[in-house]
Formats: C-alpha cells, structure tokens, sequence
C-alpha cells in the first residue's frame, strides 16, 4: 500500500461467562474509555469515524447500533455497522482511511453470548427453504465440516485435542481471559460428545465482552504512538452458502482471502515470512484447517503441525498464544480481538503471553458456518 | 455512584417473536411440487460447468450463469454419505428428539450435497462413503422435511 | 476522497406488496443484473461486493451468506452492513470507500428487503430499547404522528397539505415503471383513508415493499472509458442521532438536529450557498408525509415553517422549479435495505436523463440524495453529471 | 423434459423465529426501574459538563461524551410535549390484549428532566380536549402489580388547572 494505515490503540474488556451487572452499551464503553484514555484521544477532536460490529439477532435489538450510537459517538456524527465477524470491520476502517476520507477510526465489537441461546440465533443463519427447518445450528454444522477434514486428512481426535490443551494453556497467562488451565489431551477426550467427534472442551464457550480499537492513517498514527502496529495487508472472500456445496475439508475462501492479504503485504512464504498467528477457532479442529488455510502448511499437516509443538508459545510460529477463542471470547468480538491480540503483541504490550520480538503477525476471522466469509489481517512493526 | 450501589442486578426475560413465511420461488416450488407430490427429487444443471446442484438454484453461483426451470433434473433418490454427526444436546429448533443423526447426502447425478438426518441404523455402523436411501414422510407438506431422513441401504 | 468515483449503473427491481415467484436470492438478482446489464459489466469484473439489509426483518442471520449466488459474491470479497433505513445508501458510502482507496477499481452495492417473508410489526417494536419502550410498542406511527401535531401547531399547516405530498407521491409513481405504490388518488382520497394515528392517515404512511437495487461504482479511469454517462458522487455525509432523544418530531427544536447538521456539512463541502439553486432535483427519505416538509425545512429548500408552502404551491412538483421524489419516493416504494439505495439511483437517473417516465422536464446537472433511519439518522449523497461540478 | 409445470402453485415455508433473550438492564437502568417500581420514583441523570438531565438514566451524555455521575429525583408532574390519537390497538403488555382503540398517546416532560416519556394518557380521545403544555402527573399501578417496567405506570393524568 502506497499509504498506510496503522492500529494506534486497542482495548478489551475482561471476557466472561455472564456479565449480568451491565447492559450492552455499558460494556463497549469499558473498552472505548480504556482505548480512548490509552491514546489520549478525544472523540470529539480526534475520532472521525466510528465502525461497530454486532448483530440484531444477537443483541436483540433491531437495529442495534441503536444502543452504542452514545457510547461510540455517533451523536450527529459518523458510524457505521457492521453485521459481520469483527475482523472485517478492521478491513473495512482501512479502506476508509486509504480512501482519504477518514484520519481516525474507532473500531467496537460487542456481543453478550450469556443473554440468549446461541443455537437459536444461530439455526437463523440457516436459509429457511432448504435447511434451516433440519434444526442445525453452528455446532452441528462444525461437526459435519470437523467429520469430513479430520476423515479425509487423518486428523485424529488426539490432534484436535491438541489445540485445546495449548489454548488453554496460553490462555493461563492472559488475563482477560476466562476459561483457561492446564489440562492434558485425556481430559478434552474425556470431555463430553457435544456433536461427534467435537466434545464439549472443543468449542468456545459462550462469553460476554467488548474490543474496541483505534486505527489511523499513517500522519496522525505517527503523533499517536510510537508503536503503531502497521496496517500490511488486507483481504476477504465469501465462499459458496449450502453445506453441501463445499468442500468442507478445505478452506477455498480463507486462501483467496490470505492470497489478497499476503500480497498486498508482501509475504511469499507464509511459513516463513510470519512471526505469529492469531486465528478464530470456534472449534479446536477450525485452527487446523485454517492453518492451512493461511498456507502454514500443506493439506492435512496442521495437526502433526501443532504437535510437534511449532505453534505453542516457544515454538517458531506461535498461534493464539493468547487462548484464541477457546479461551472465551464472544462471537462478532471474535475476529476483532484477533486483530487486537496480533497488534498487540506487535506493539510488546500483549501483557503476560508476549512472544519475543514479533515483526510480522497474521490476525484471521470469519462469518457464518463452517467459515462461509474470511478476513485475513497482516499486522508488521515496519 | 459505584460506591454505595444497592440496588440488586435487574435482568428481565423476553422473547421476540416473528412469524415469517419464506418463498420458495418458481424453482423451488417446481421443486417441493415434486417432493411433495411424486416423491422426486430435483436438482438443476449448469450447461456451462457441467454440474447439477442440489438445492435447485436459477442463478449458478460459480459462473453466474441463469439457469432455467428447463435446466431442472431429477437426481437420487440414492446418494452416497459424505459426512454426518450425531448431536447430543435438545434445541427448541429440532424437529426431532436428541440423540439425532445430521449428515450430508450426495445424491446421485447431483454434484454437490444435501444436508438431512440420518435414521435406521446404528451411529456406529456409518461411514463416509455408504449408500443411503430416502424415506419420505407419510404427510408432506412441501417443506425439506417431506424427507424424513436418510437410512443405509 | 484520493481518487474520484462514479456509478457507472444501476438496477432495481419492480416493487412490489407480494413477491411469492422468487425467494431473497432470486430477488436479489434480478437488480443485480440489470446494474450489471445497466453498466455492460460483466459478474467477473467486479472487485468487490457489499451488501446492506435488516436481516432481522427477514428474520434470517447473515443473509450476505446465504445470498452469494444472487450477489454474484461468490469468490470475491466484500462485506455487509446493517444501519437501518440508511443502510441503503451507507453501502453505497462503504462502496465510494473501496473504490477510492485504490484497492478496489469495480464495486457492486446491493440493498434489498423481502419485506412480506418477515414480521414486520414484531421486529419494528424491537428498535425499542428492551427496558424502555418496548413494551408500549409505540410504533413509528406514533412518533410521526406527534411529528405531524407539533408541526401542524408550530405553522398552521393543515391535514391538506400532507394529503397533497400524499398525492404527489402516487401520481409520481405512476411514472415510473418500478415503484409500488401506483395510485390515482386526489386529496380528498387521502383524507377519506383511515386514521392510523391522529392526523397520520393510512395514505400518509409508506407501504411494505418488497425489492433489491443494485449499484456499481467505479474509478474514474474506469468510468471514463466504460461509461457514456457516469455520475459522480461528489460527497457523502453521515449523521446520527442519541439513542433517546428523538427531537426531530418538535418541528420547533433549537437543538442541533442530524438532517441540519448534515446538510450544514455537506453543502459546507460543497460551497453550497442556496441548496435549490445548486441542486437541480432532490431524492428524499421521507417515511411519512409530514416528514417530506421537514426535510424540506431541514435541507433549506425553504425557511422553517415554510415547507408546506412549498407543497401548496407546487413547487416540489416533477414539473416544478425544485422537484422532490420525482420517482414517487418512500412513500410510493419501501424495500427498508434498498430505500436509502434507491434514492441515490433515482438521482443519478434523473442526471443521467434515464429516469423515462418521470424525468423532470428541465436539466439536471446535480442531485442530492437522503437517508433516513434508526433513532432518526441520515446519509446524505451529493451526485454530479460533471466530474468537476 | 417434462419435468416442470410452468402454471404452478408457488410454495412457501412458514417458520417461527422464536429467540428468548434475558436483557441486563445495566447499572443506570437498574436504579431506575427499581426505584421506579418499589417506590413509584422517577430518577434521571445530569451530565457534569452540559447539566442536561437524561431520561433514561445512561452511561454516557451522547453530546459531550462524558460519563454520566449525578443522580437527579424528578417530579412525578410535568408537560405534555406532543401527542396523538392512537387508532391503532397497541398491545396492552401486562394483560397480552390490545389496548382499545382509540386512545390519547403523548410526550410528557417530568419537571426536572430534559428528556421525555412516552405513555398513554388519561384523556378523552379528542384533539380538542388535549394539547400542548396541558400539566400531566404519572399514576402507578398498585405496587403490587409493578415490575420494574414503564407499564408500571398506569397512564399520566391531566392535572386540572
């Protein structure tokens, strides 16, 4: 990019189970205040723009950005909603800010998992013509998708497992976090069948909690902070819609979406060219499948991948060394906290899981079942 | 204000509830018709990418090719399984009681896959790969549950 | 904006009450290709695809997904955003923003309801906040009601005047082939309607619609060399209001009110000085009658107090010397996602002289469009036939 | 083919979304929908830099983007700012039934606040009979009845001059 766009400021409220103290807006403006007194920044002298990231359905709300428009600033100003994985409204201040339009962008994702039922609203993502009447819902379609990979590629239970014994582990040492500990790959196994072969300690719990970020064109991000964590690459895809249209072992979208980002940043070798991944695993078996989605590695070898411990936070490519989702971060705030924890530990800050000098990081997010859209984020200290 | 709170939290329980109703179109009455009437499934080519897709579309989503009710042709009723799980836990939006059985049927002459439940065997007993035939539901009432699931053949 | 963009076409379906021979995909397509038929633009030159809908409305989650063989999104990348009424025209904002970023040189925007497959009244009392409000169920009648008492108190105007705006409206839509809304009626019909909420009558509240529009922007390189006539978008504003504080229905206001405060800045932009010189024909959300003389209040096109004069005298007539909703506006055709999208199309129309039937009968060389949604929002969108206008 | 009937019935799919939610009503709500139903009292919030007082009290004065601190009792009086005969039947949430149409609607600015309610009002449905700037006062319903709601208000009143 002959411009540049960098993520000056990032907030997180803690995540949590159940925030039953606060209402909606309450919760995102933890995180805005705490962005906005990190940066120094003012909304009313220095944010022009305002991207929120939730959904209706989700906060109950018909046109929910309703809620936030006081919280956010939107009061005769600017914002916009996002009814999408929060990661997609990082792609989307970039190109306001690329356009010329915007210098200061405030970034909100939101979502209260704890105040409805996450099967529910999600069986309404299902097309009511063909499918939605079967009753699936994220889980169930997760399920068939972790069948279909782990049988075509040899992913073995263990492997998957594998995934939820090193998130939690790294989740231990981040401290907005929620579900965490040590565990060994027995207890995930020992765990109960949600929807076979995906046990209860494979899935993101449900979980309360806001992001908000502050991201700036490269003149005003230079008098903001000294550590911006600069904006590299971008890119995003949708896939085909049915179940069965796919091919559910493969992640055709999240490569044409890494392909765009990568370029853009100019990574040849993702195995290589990259320091750390954060990813939005959902479900432990989705942080195999898009590994090699991300071009980590081929078909199939994401598990012997994870196992040989190249991922953990010693390796030398960590990925979600901050307990990615299975550590209990919310839907739609999702892929935001993605991009957060990347500039985080781009910008050293990632409190307590801070890997050692981080150039170039990759933050990964996606909408809809079995990941119908991706996002694809290249962070770089350069 | 945070200091002396005493007031307990305040929760309050409400459901929103909207009765919709969803259209199928010409191409998928054309093909709910049939479901529901003959006991036929239907699935539509594309000329141009030389696949038949299951559900019946009017618009080919890989070369955005319009596709006629003409182009409409019958696939199955056997299929191979793709893939399946069975799911333990009860939704208000099952249609049928836990421990029940999902699977994605490839239908013969259909190159891509119908997502259904799987009955009549034992969740052991399947495998990617098996054959599978369609039991129809006595009353239909042109909806996809006019198929009442798969069973190993 | 670093680069300058254009539509370089558009589409739109024919709207309408039932729809019961497509689904949301089907329906969706049709205006998808007729933008792309409109920009002789093939589905492979596109770059990107954005899509804005209430899905609530629908009751159906990520529709952006379920809608990629309609959208032709299939492989591209894009994304959705929901603002509610607005959101038509805050895609068309987002697509203005990826063409001129440079990352993108085709963007094709897309805003669509199926208003009849969803509860419309259920998920109209969720804008409400759950623990104030929504258990009266107030419903927007209500508040355009109070709009249309305060104004009728505040300037002497009188239930004739909203039924002319009323009458306009339909006799509008009937020239033009795509609108919902296609009514012979006289002012007398409209105050023979039945009373919804004093004074607001049925015919002074916009319909259920069902339909898509479908626009593509491009780069200016792009537009030059593929399009006879683009229509450049000049500027775009955005403004929203607090969550409680609905002050728009107290015609007498002091406060500082989103649709002034947008105009102030968008014509500030511009160097507008008298926005009914400068704009030749205005595109304007209006949900209810009442709503349209404020807007007219609002956008300056006359003084406070003064907009149902304009109407009396025929002013915002097709024919008359600042014509407003030539196309029959909301009150003729409302498809919530494409409403605020149809108003941008509709004026790049009347630019381009392709609005057929209800072409305004002098020249148009500048358009301005509004939004309006939410807890009382707009996206204002200035548009050009010259690029530097 | 044979295959399709072009004289077709068309088919659709009726489908119930049915979502439960369990709303928090945060900590500025709280106050005042307790307040509100165990003490029939209304409270606003003032913001520290504009002096506004907002009804319902909320986390932030959305003009000066400041947190909201001060708690403010208002009267259970005010003005009636606008208004509107309702024809159409409104569903009554404590009974599930529509409320009877016609009926009186309007704004009423409690005295002390900035902001408005909107409520029914108990008046003849008759736009000579109302008007704006008539004194309005809340009446509860018994506290017995009350939930924590704005239903817990029965209606405003008119107060007679």
């Amino acid at each position: 990019m002959s411009d540049r766009v960098a993520i000056v400021g990032v907030a997180q409220t803690r995540f949590s189970p159940k925030r039953p103290e606060v209402n909606y807006a309450e919760m995102a403006y933890e995180a805005i205040e705490e962005v906005l007194k990190n940066t120094r920044l003012s909304i009313e002298r220095d944010i022009d723009n305002a991207i929120s990231c939730s959904h209706d359905i989700w906060d109950g709300q018909t046109i929910s950005n309703i809620g936030i428009t006081d919280v956010i600033g939107g009061h005769l100003r600017n914002e916009e909603k996002m009814a999408m994985d929060g990661s997609t409204a990082v792609y989307y201040a970039t190109i306001g800010i690329l356009s010329g339009e915007f210098d200061c962008t405030l970034i909100l994702a939101h979502t209260k998992m704890s105040q409805t039922n996450r099967n529910i609203v999600n069986n309404t993502a299902f097309d009511p013509i063909y499918t939605r009447l079967l009753g699936l819902d994220f889980t169930s379609a997760a399920a068939l998708q972790a069948k279909r990979y782990m049988s075509c590629r040899n992913i073995t239970e263990k492997l998957t497992a594998g995934v939820v014994v090193k998130n939690l582990s790294n989740a231990a040492h981040n401290p907005v976090a929620h579900n965490k500990g040590f565990y060994t790959i027995e207890d995930v196994l020992n765990s109960p069948l949600v929807a076979h072969p995906i046990r209860r300690m494979d899935i993101a719990p449900d979980s309360d909690g806001a992001v908000a970020m502050i991201v700036a064109s490269e003149r005003r991000a230079k008098i903001i902070t000294d550590r911006p964590a600069w904006i590299l690459g971008i890119g995003t895809c949708y896939d085909s819609y049915y179940l069965g249209d796919r091919d559910l072992s493969d992640c055709w979208a999240l490569k044409k979406a890494a392909a765009q980002a990568y370029k853009m940043a100019g990574i040849n070798d993702p195995s290589q060219d990259i320091d750390l991944i954060e990813l939005g695993e959902e479900f432990s078996y989705q942080e195999l499948l898009w590994l090699e989605g991300l071009g980590i590695c081929g078909p199939g070898e994401a598990g012997e991948l994870t196992a040989s411990g190249l991922t953990a936070v010693d390796g030398a490519l960590p990925v979600n060394p901050s307990g990615g989702l299975l550590s209990g971060v919310p839907t739609n705030v999702a892929g935001l906290n993605r991009v957060a924890e990347a500039a985080l530990q781009i910008r050293g800050e990632a409190t307590g899981h801070q890997i050692k000098d981080v150039k170039v990081a990759v933050a990964q997010g996606h909408s809809g079942f079995c990941g119908q859209h991706h996002c694809v984020i290249v962070l770089g200290r350069e | 204000m945070a200091e002396n709170w005493e007031y307990s939290v305040f929760e309050s329980d409400q459901r929103i509830v909207a009765h919709s109703r969803y259209y199928a179109g010409l191409m998928g009455s054309c093909f709910y018709k049939k479901l529901r009437d003959e006991k036929k499934i239907l699935g539509v080519r594309c000329e141009k990418c030389d696949k038949v897709f299951w559900p019946p579309r009017s618009t080919c989503g890989q070369c955005f090719s319009k596709l006629s009710l003409d182009s409409m042709v019958e696939i199955g009723p056997y299929g191979t399984l793709e893939t399946f799980t069975m799911v333990t836990y009860r939704e208000p939006v099952h249609p049928r009681q836990a421990p029940l059985i999902y699977g994605i049927i490839r239908l013969d002459g259909a190159d891509t896959g119908m997502a259904h439940f799987i009955d009549g065997a034992d969740f052991e007993k399947l495998a990617i790969g098996i054959r599978v035939r369609p039991i129809f539901s006595e009353t239909r009432n042109g909806n996809i549950l006019d198929i009442d699931h798969f069973e190993p053949m | 904006m670093k680069r300058n963009v254009a539509i370089i076409g558009g589409g739109q379906t024919h709207h309408a009450a039932r729809r019961h021979d497509v689904n949301q995909v089907e329906m969706v397509n049709e205006a998808v290709r007729a933008a792309l038929s409109d920009a002789r633009t093939t589905i492979d030159e596109i770059d990107a695809v954005l899509v804005g809908n209430m899905e609530f409305f629908e009751g159906c989650h990520m529709t952006d997904c379920w809608l990629v063989d309609g959208t032709g999104a299939y492989g591209k990348p894009g994304l959705k955003i929901t603002t509610g009424g607005t959101v038509g025209a805050t895609i068309v904002c987002a697509g203005v923003h990826h063409v001129a970023s440079g990352l993108f040189d085709r963007v094709l925007c897309v805003g669509f309801e199926k208003q009849e497959e969803g509860d419309t009244g259920a998920i109209l009392s969720g804008v409400a906040h759950p623990l104030f409000g929504r258990s009266m169920a107030g419903a927007a009648v209500g508040y355009f009601a109070m709009m249309a008492t305060s104004y009728m108190a505040a300037w002497g105007a009188k239930e004739e005047h909203s039924a002319m705006v009323a009458v306009k409206a339909r006799q509008n839509a009937r020239k033009n082939e795509y609108a919902h809304l296609k009514l012979d009626i006289n002012i007398q019909d409209v105050l023979n309607s039945r009373m919804l909420a004093y004074p607001i009558r049925m015919l002074d509240m916009c319909p259920a619609s069902n339909g898509a529009c479908a626009i593509i922007l491009a780069d200016e390189t792009t537009a030059k060399d593929r399009c006879e006539k683009p229509v450049w978008i000049r500027a775009m504003d955005t403004a929203h209001n607090e969550q409680f504080e609905l002050d728009w229905r107290d015609v007498t206001t002091q406060k500082s009110i989103f649709s002034r405060v947008s105009a102030a800045r968008i014509y500030k932009r511009l160097g507008v000085n008298k926005p009914t010189d400068y704009f030749d024909v205005f595109e304007i959300y209006e949900p209810a009658t009442w709503a349209e003389m404020v807007w007219y209040e609002d956008l300056g096109l006359c003084g406070p107090g003064e907009g149902f004069k304009l109407i009396e005298n025929n002013k915002t007539g097709i024919d008359g010397p600042i014509p407003v909703n030539p196309s029959g506006g909301i009150l003729s055709t409302n498809c919530i996602g494409a409403s605020a999208m149809l108003r941008v199309w509709e004026a790049a129309l009347q630019i381009r002289g392709d609005a057929g039937g209800h072409q305004v009968p002098k020249e148009v060389r500048r358009a301005l469009a509004t939004a309006y949604g939410g807890t009382n929002w707009t996206v204002l969108t200035a548009l050009s036939r010259n690029i530097d206008d | 083919m044979g295959l399709v009937e072009y004289e077709q019935e068309l088919i659709s799919i009726p489908v119930i979304v049915d979502v439960p939610y369990r709303f928090a009503a945060g900590k500025y709500m709280t106050k005042f929908l307790t307040e509100l139903r165990d003490n029939g009292r209304f409270f606003g919030i003032r913001c520290p830099i504009c002096n506004r007082v907002q009804l319902p009290p909320r986390v932030v004065c959305a003009v000066c983007h400041v947190k909201n601190r001060e708690w403010v009792e208002l009267s259970c009086q005010g003005t009636l700012v606008g208004f509107t005969i309702m024809y159409l039947p409104l569903t009554d949430p404590t009974t599930g039934k529509p409320h009877e149409p016609p009926f009186s609607y309007g704004s009423v600015r409690l005295d002390g606040s900035d902001s408005v309610i909107d409520h029914f009002l108990n008046v003849e449905p008759d736009v000579q009979k109302i008007s704006v700037g008539m004194r309005m006062k809340a009446v509860f319903k018994p506290r017995e009845q009350r939930v924590g709601d704005l239903s817990d208000i029965l209606h405003f009143d008119p107060i007679p001059e």
